[in-house]
């Protein structure tokens, strides 16, 4: 039986012990009208053979294609060691380390983790992660609404410039709480957040203002002016990063002139995780010291042993609702403790300098792309404000089409923005990251510019 | 044996230069004032740094890999190398979330028939993949039962019942979802008390969580009458799926009653634990909560061989209490869950349900045998069972965490102790159908050896593990003295 | 630098330590007219992204259709399982086990698999493995020489259905010890030795016969007659086996009506190594046990440590070159050492019962296959011995010209034979192991019914 | 910590039921005579009971992944992960070595490729890669030499000239070939006794083996002088490129006048060591043997985007010594090797021999420093260099054995010991490029403090190794009571 070691003799003799006569005996306290159950419907078993044919097919049908989606996902090279070390059966089928002698080199791998975490965003603690960037941030909505005591209105800004799914997600998480969320309007000539917008709230009860940075649009904020307002005005500053981009961008640790953001939530994917059609990513949440107590989800704590050995142990579990049930910081029990394994042995093959690099080329390739693109007739950039490795583009024609025809044609062009936004019909948010060569980035531009013609030839 | 931190092999200057760009282009349209100045702490090393480092970390783990782990509530099974193998194809690892369907066809086939699988084996009417986790599984369920009360006008219910025993997302759920918790009591037999359950019930009641078989490792005998008395209540019945592996393909949440359904792919459908991560929390529901159900999912155009898949949004489903991840879940875990679910077939899936339920009684049966006092000894066993070590403490002041201790040097994990929290000295025992026979009886003698060792002298417990990395770890100095991350790693990044 | 851990600090210090300047320094030993290189055609670093992408982009050429080649190497499932442990790094970067307490797991595992060869082949005793199938033979050829006391011909009777790619090889590693082969004919109606060839040389000095099975044609050889043949000629009985075939033939250990084979070898390939475009592949090589001082390559013994505990080393090294130097067995010092750790684990997973299936369904594929293709007019069966699981069919055309037109419609039809042969003009050696499905067989039917039927118009 | 033997777990009718075909066809039509009767001597286990097994065993083993490896003469330096993914690629992996050339195109271009870049670094003429290891490649580089005196009617030439010093393989492979073995001796500073050199070259000189850098870890300062003495009595030079770390991109072995080489790619180029294999041994050749090169060879028609690859065969070098493999040697070692050559470029390439070079000389002056004693103390170190304890065994009667078992309990493999053969209590020791300075230090003070045991308490060295799965075994009762394999294995497959 497959996965089922038991002999004939085995089944017999635990049966005997046991003292019953089939194994179905021992499902008789269960109500005899719910043990008829049909499964005609799922398929017979297949062989693994069989099953490594199909997924073989199925996934040579998903392949191929130039990629310049970006939009919270991003194609980045992972060494090879990255995922050969993280899926050693000893880290990849472990549990959660909750008997710690047993489980040092999840717990330190998670330490490391975090202290390289709080080194690139400049943040005083981070916890063993979230699900993905999305929830992360819901639950740094619940977070500041618990750490921001002054506040009583659970009111949260919410700047259009915010990744639009971000933002569903965090409304879908946190309304049943009676948490507001006010949307602040972006400048249509700079893509920023709009700060005569911000203004309008000025003085009123705001538990927290969120920062992205780079925001969705690909355009850098001016997060020290942002985290100004947001902790002058009595709000928590609640950073959304790239983690990527924090190798070269100031780290929310400095934002503004105070002691920096109060929160840090992040996409932890383009640190060592495949695309992968959305996951398993992870959700990199980091603090200020003062907010620890507040914080969702796992953290490791550096102790030591009846020996006076240095050890790891999950810390902090009081917050938890495995303690503390109805009144844990979170729901959340799981962490992406795989994902987090991958990044940290990413990040230490990286380093500072690789991620630097792999920064800088992202920025400098999209650049490119974007000067190949606009040369194009009719093809714009659609915001003045700089940007880090994306921006949006508009097109002479009808983005959702063009970039139908382009997948046909080997080139997944972008992200069509008409279905996000009002008044971003025919635009496009294009990224060029550090996998692209100069040969990439002129077969984008040629296709383009046929397409475009031939659209243009057909109107 | 233990390692340095990666940090203590870093020196100022040294690279795995292969692995990035060899140079940073300038990036000089920046505004100085958005430009990181100061040092990032990461470490620097070389690759064969970085092998060496992580291999070694990843021998100081116990795995299912390595070792027994009959770690109650967690189910431990076997992970299938080909799960991980298969959903790691490049095609599928290299497809971007945003990538037009048209180009991922190969995952959506898989995604639509892991739904239809799920769907007929918990018997509910459709199923969503794009919970993360279990926890977030629940929270998708309460929220709709929560959007199910108020499209119903029936907004006031906002009680969610769990039982004393539940496990501690239930009640920490049910207030993410601005809902009051009401706790069951357990009766002596460790089913939901039924008198106290139909006096908590009441025109607030939103719906009731439940894990079947329970957190205390038995089946509620009384379930057709608890789904009468809820529902008789105009409340809901949602299962946590999290002990689903004691039912799998023999009994359905669907037939009990259940409205919604979440279950732990990592867990029943055998994708890895990590460590602690990532996990799947795929969200079944009845008639009742179908339109509410979280997006995206997988919908089917067509019929054989011409089929088409695409996601369904709110377009699809405008109800849906909407997207609760950026993309889809965690799609990679989703892919090892079908294949797991290909390779057991619906008779494998069966066979999980009853070789656990085997194994499990037959090491509570040795157990009791041996000596051991069971927390409900006139009960079968569901996948999983609790010994209490009680009298243990009592006669010789040897603790649950001093057995599990002792168990790590006997080269076993230990099972979940000190939960459920009303059983005292609490062991919750899992053994799952993967394992052998002559596992449980290994695992039983060293019970018996330990106590032994025990009786013999209460120290050799007190002072153990002896024989892992580190010794017996000081967790109240942890998080009284908090250390959370290595602070010469900025200074070493200069 | 890549795979160069020094930093700048590091190289002056290590320099300053030596008393030198430069590393230059180091080479001044070496005469300057050796010391001016130019690397010029070599090519630049590539970053591993690179390298990453290139090598997708080529695996990508190569990948696809539908193989119904065997001839010597053969496609079968290989379960996930094998190589994800068998590339794990303590297995994969570890040395020979010279040093036999710190590698214990390596020599277990061989120990393990020379257990495992001796069940299947029922030999006494195997090695740890030679390079593969081909110069497996050669080495027990040389074997056989030195084993075969009374002979003094060194004279080995090597028949024509034996692969011709091993006869090859046997020939060019052995010709320079004065080594001489007989070739001996095979019968045009059976396929299988022509036992009158042998006849002529009964009394005859000889060392050795070798043995196929099954044989180049996939035919099945009468292995008991022909050992007792070579036993009572004074020669010894040297098998050469696909070792999945002994799940369900005769092992060579029981071969004949005396004490077996004498030796026997084979290509592992069939127990989890990948197809691989040829290797790495490993050779086996078994023996009787009075002949396993005479046996070339590493072996590995169990023994005891200082506390009586089991423990595994390498054993018999005063046979090895690097003890016995001009006189050892061999000059064999490499073994396959990470193909016998997968097929020490394929075999594991497998099992007796697993291994039966597989062999069982290769044969009754094949033979679904050659039905199917006979059904062709003009296609049929060469040899009417019986099969293993490939089978050469004659075919109404040119043999080459029609695999070439099936390869480009994806199907891989068998190897032409007229290379190899004389007589065997037209003619391909097919092959369908447990991987294909009835639908694949059929693909292959309908294919060459096509090519048949336009080459038949076109003509 | 030791593990069962895989038979040991075995039960009857236990199997890993997903991993094979679930049912046999019936095989009616083979005679009963041709048919297997008894059991196969396999072990019947689960896929769980088989990767717990071999991830334990894996874990017993001491590796470059894992641990500092400094085995002279076997180059244990870091296998860049890449090498090994990319190889195993499924287009790669799935290819059947007579698929059509057009289906191959791939892997041709990468062996093609290689094939230039090895030529280029070592200054032959043209390079074959099929010798499966570097036996292998010696062979065919002897058995070249004797093609080549053949095809010229000389041969009478049937001596090789091996020095003392030289790899045990350099002897046995001249016997393989046929020839008599002339041994050479060496002279005090280590290099090769030029005037016995000459005494010995004759009319029957085939040709003379050498490694340079030699065993003893020295560049051979004649070698010039060597190839002339050779080359003018009609021999032919033959370089063993074990050590070829030590000159790669530095020193060419074709401008040195060697006439053949063979190139150990497992060690020179990082493919990996696998417990013993797969290797690799390919072979440059000068001008005088490229006619006689084995086949396959990989040869271009066209240029640019354009070009075809296709195997050259006898048809296209008809003086071939022919095949040596059954199809193209250890094709998937070589994609290994050719991506580790481009990663490391041709500059990567010189570093390679500088950095291996640099940590050599380091090591042997910190190690001189210490106190320990040079077999060679007034010659640079190549990549690798000698310390014997010769005085270590006289006066406190610890062997070199003993210092290297000692070195196992303190985490470093031991290096090379007793070879060469010609210099007592040798240890010959390797430490590669890929190591830092740390490690280096880290052995320099484990051999101090193991020489302080041995100061204090001899049978400290004598009892080791402690600390790891065994201790020391009984190698010549290994030798005496032959114990091959496990005698129940057939009994248990019943």
């Amino acid at each position: 039986m497959p996965f089922i070691p038991h002999t004939e003799d085995d089944i017999q003799s635990m049966l005997a012990t046991i003292g019953v006569d089939t194994i179905d005996d021992l499902f008789d306290e269960i109500d005899p009208s719910l043990r008829d159950v049909s499964l005609d419907t799922i398929p017979a078993r297949a062989s693994e053979q069989a099953v490594t044919r199909l997924m073989g097919e199925r996934a040579a049908r998903d392949a191929g294609g130039l990629c310049f989606i970006g939009a919270g996902a991003y194609e980045h090279h992972i060494p090879a060691a990255v995922w050969e070390l993280t899926t050693r059966g000893e880290f990849y089928s472990a549990y959660t380390p909750y008997q710690p002698e047993a489980s040092q080199g999840t717990l330190q791998v998670v330490y490391e983790y975090q202290t390289m975490m709080t080194g690139l965003t400049g943040m005083d603690v981070a916890n063993a992660s979230l699900y993905d960037g999305a929830s992360a941030l819901a639950e740094a909505v619940l977070m500041a609404v618990r750490a921001n005591r002054k506040s009583k209105a659970s009111r949260i800004l919410m700047p259009a410039s915010v990744h639009p799914f971000y933002r569903q997600v965090a409304h879908n998480i946190c309304a049943n709480q009676g948490i507001t969320f006010e949307a602040i309007d972006y400048d249509r000539t700079t893509g920023r957040i709009d700060t005569h917008a911000l203004e309008r709230w000025a003085g009123e009860d705001v538990t927290a203002l969120v920062i992205p940075q780079p925001n969705f649009f690909g355009v850098l904020e001016e997060v020290d002016t942002l985290t100004d307002w947001a902790q002058s005005n009595g709000a928590l500053a609640i950073g959304v990063v790239n983690p990527l981009s924090l190798a070269v961008l100031k780290e929310p640790g400095r934002w503004g002139t105070g002691e920096g953001a109060d929160i840090v939530v992040g996409e932890g994917q383009p640190l060592g995780a495949p695309l992968a059609s959305g996951g398993p990513y992870f959700g990199i949440l980091c603090c200020r010291k003062k907010h620890v107590r507040q914080m969702p989800g796992r953290v490791v704590g550096r102790t030591q042993d009846m020996d006076g050995r240095n050890g790891y142990v999950l810390t902090l579990q009081p917050r938890e609702q495995h303690i503390r049930r109805s009144k844990a910081t979170s729901n959340i029990c799981t962490n992406q403790g795989l994902l987090v394994t991958a990044a940290t042995i990413h990040m230490s093959l990286l380093g500072a300098q690789g991620l630097e690099n792999t920064a800088a080329t992202c920025i400098a390739n999209t650049r490119s792309l974007v000067a190949k693109l606009t040369e194009i007739d009719g093809v714009e950039s659609v915001f003045d404000g700089t940007a880090f490795h994306e921006t949006v583009l508009r097109l002479p024609a009808d983005a959702g089409a063009v970039l139908n025809i382009l997948a046909e044609r080997g080139v997944f062009g972008g992200l069509a923005l008409a279905d996000f936004y009002d008044g971003l019909d025919n635009t496009v948010l294009v990224c060029a990251t550090e996998t692209k060569t100069e040969a990439d980035l002129d077969i984008y531009a040629q296709a383009l510019r046929a397409v475009l013609a031939e659209q243009a030839e057909a109107a | 044996m233990t390692e340095k931190l990666i940090f203590e092999y870093s020196r100022p200057g040294r690279r795995a230069l292969a692995q990035a760009p060899a140079e940073a282009p300038a990036i000089d349209d920046i505004p100085a004032a958005l430009r990181r100045e100061s040092p990032v702490g990461l470490p620097q090393a070389s690759e064969m740094d970085v092998v060496r480092h992580y291999t070694r970390l990843s021998q100081l783990n116990f795995s299912i890999d390595t070792h027994f782990y009959p770690l109650g509530s967690c189910t431990m099974k076997h992970n299938p190398r080909a799960c991980n193998t298969l959903a790691s194809l490049p095609g599928f690892l290299n497809r971007h979330p945003l990538a037009p369907t048209s180009h991922g066809q190969g995952l959506l086939a898989c995604l639509y028939e892991l739904q239809e699988m799920l769907t007929a084996v918990t018997g509910m009417e459709a199923v969503s993949l794009t919970p993360m986790a279990g926890a977030q599984g629940e929270f998708t369920g309460v929220a709709m039962i929560k959007a199910y009360h108020e499209s119903r006008g029936d907004s006031a219910r906002d009680e969610i019942l769990v039982p004393d025993a539940a496990h501690g997302t239930n009640p920490a759920t049910a207030v993410m979802c601005g809902c009051k918790v009401v706790e069951i009591p357990t009766d002596a037999d460790g089913d939901v008390d039924t008198a106290a359950l139909r006096d908590a019930v009441s025109e607030r009641t939103a719906g009731i969580m439940l894990t079947n078989p329970s957190t205390l490792g038995v089946f509620e005998q009384d379930i057709l009458e608890i789904a009468e008395i809820v529902h008789g209540a105009g409340g809901l019945l949602y299962y946590d799926g999290a002990n689903l592996n004691a039912i799998l393909g023999k009994v359905r949440p669907g037939d009990m009653g259940f409205d919604v359904i979440h279950m732990n792919l990592h867990k029943t459908f055998s994708t890895p634990h990590g460590g602690g991560g990532p996990g799947s929390g795929a969200v079944g529901v009845g008639k009742r909560l179908r339109d509410f159900m979280p997006i995206p999912v997988v919908g089917r155009d067509g019929e054989g061989d011409g089929a088409t898949y695409r996601w369904l949004t709110e377009k699809d489903i405008p109800h849906t209490i909407g997207r609760l991840s950026a993309f889809m879940g965690n799609s990679g875990v989703l892919l090892r869950a079908y294949v797991y679910a290909r390779l057991l077939g619906a008779e494998g899936m069966t066979r999980v349900a009853e070789f656990a339920t085997l194994n499990s009684n037959y090491l509570m049966t040795r157990l009791r045998e041996a000596g051991f006092d069971l927390a409900f000894p006139d009960r079968r066993a569901s996948h999983e069972f609790i010994v209490t070590l009680k009298r243990q403490k009592q006669q010789l002041d040897v603790s649950a965490t001093d057995v599990a201790k002792r168990l790590l040097d006997y080269g076993f994990h230990a099972p979940t102790i000190y939960f459920p929290l009303l059983v005292p000295e609490c062991f919750l025992i899992e053994p799952t159908e993967s394992e052998s026979k002559e596992t449980l009886d290994a695992f039983v003698d060293a019970m018996i050896a330990i106590w032994d060792e025990a009786k013999a002298d209460a120290t050799t417990l007190k002072n153990a593990p002896v024989n892992l990395p580190v010794r017996r770890l000081d967790e109240v100095a942890a998080a009284k003295n908090l250390d959370l991350k290595h602070d010469s790693a900025t200074a070493i990044g200069a």
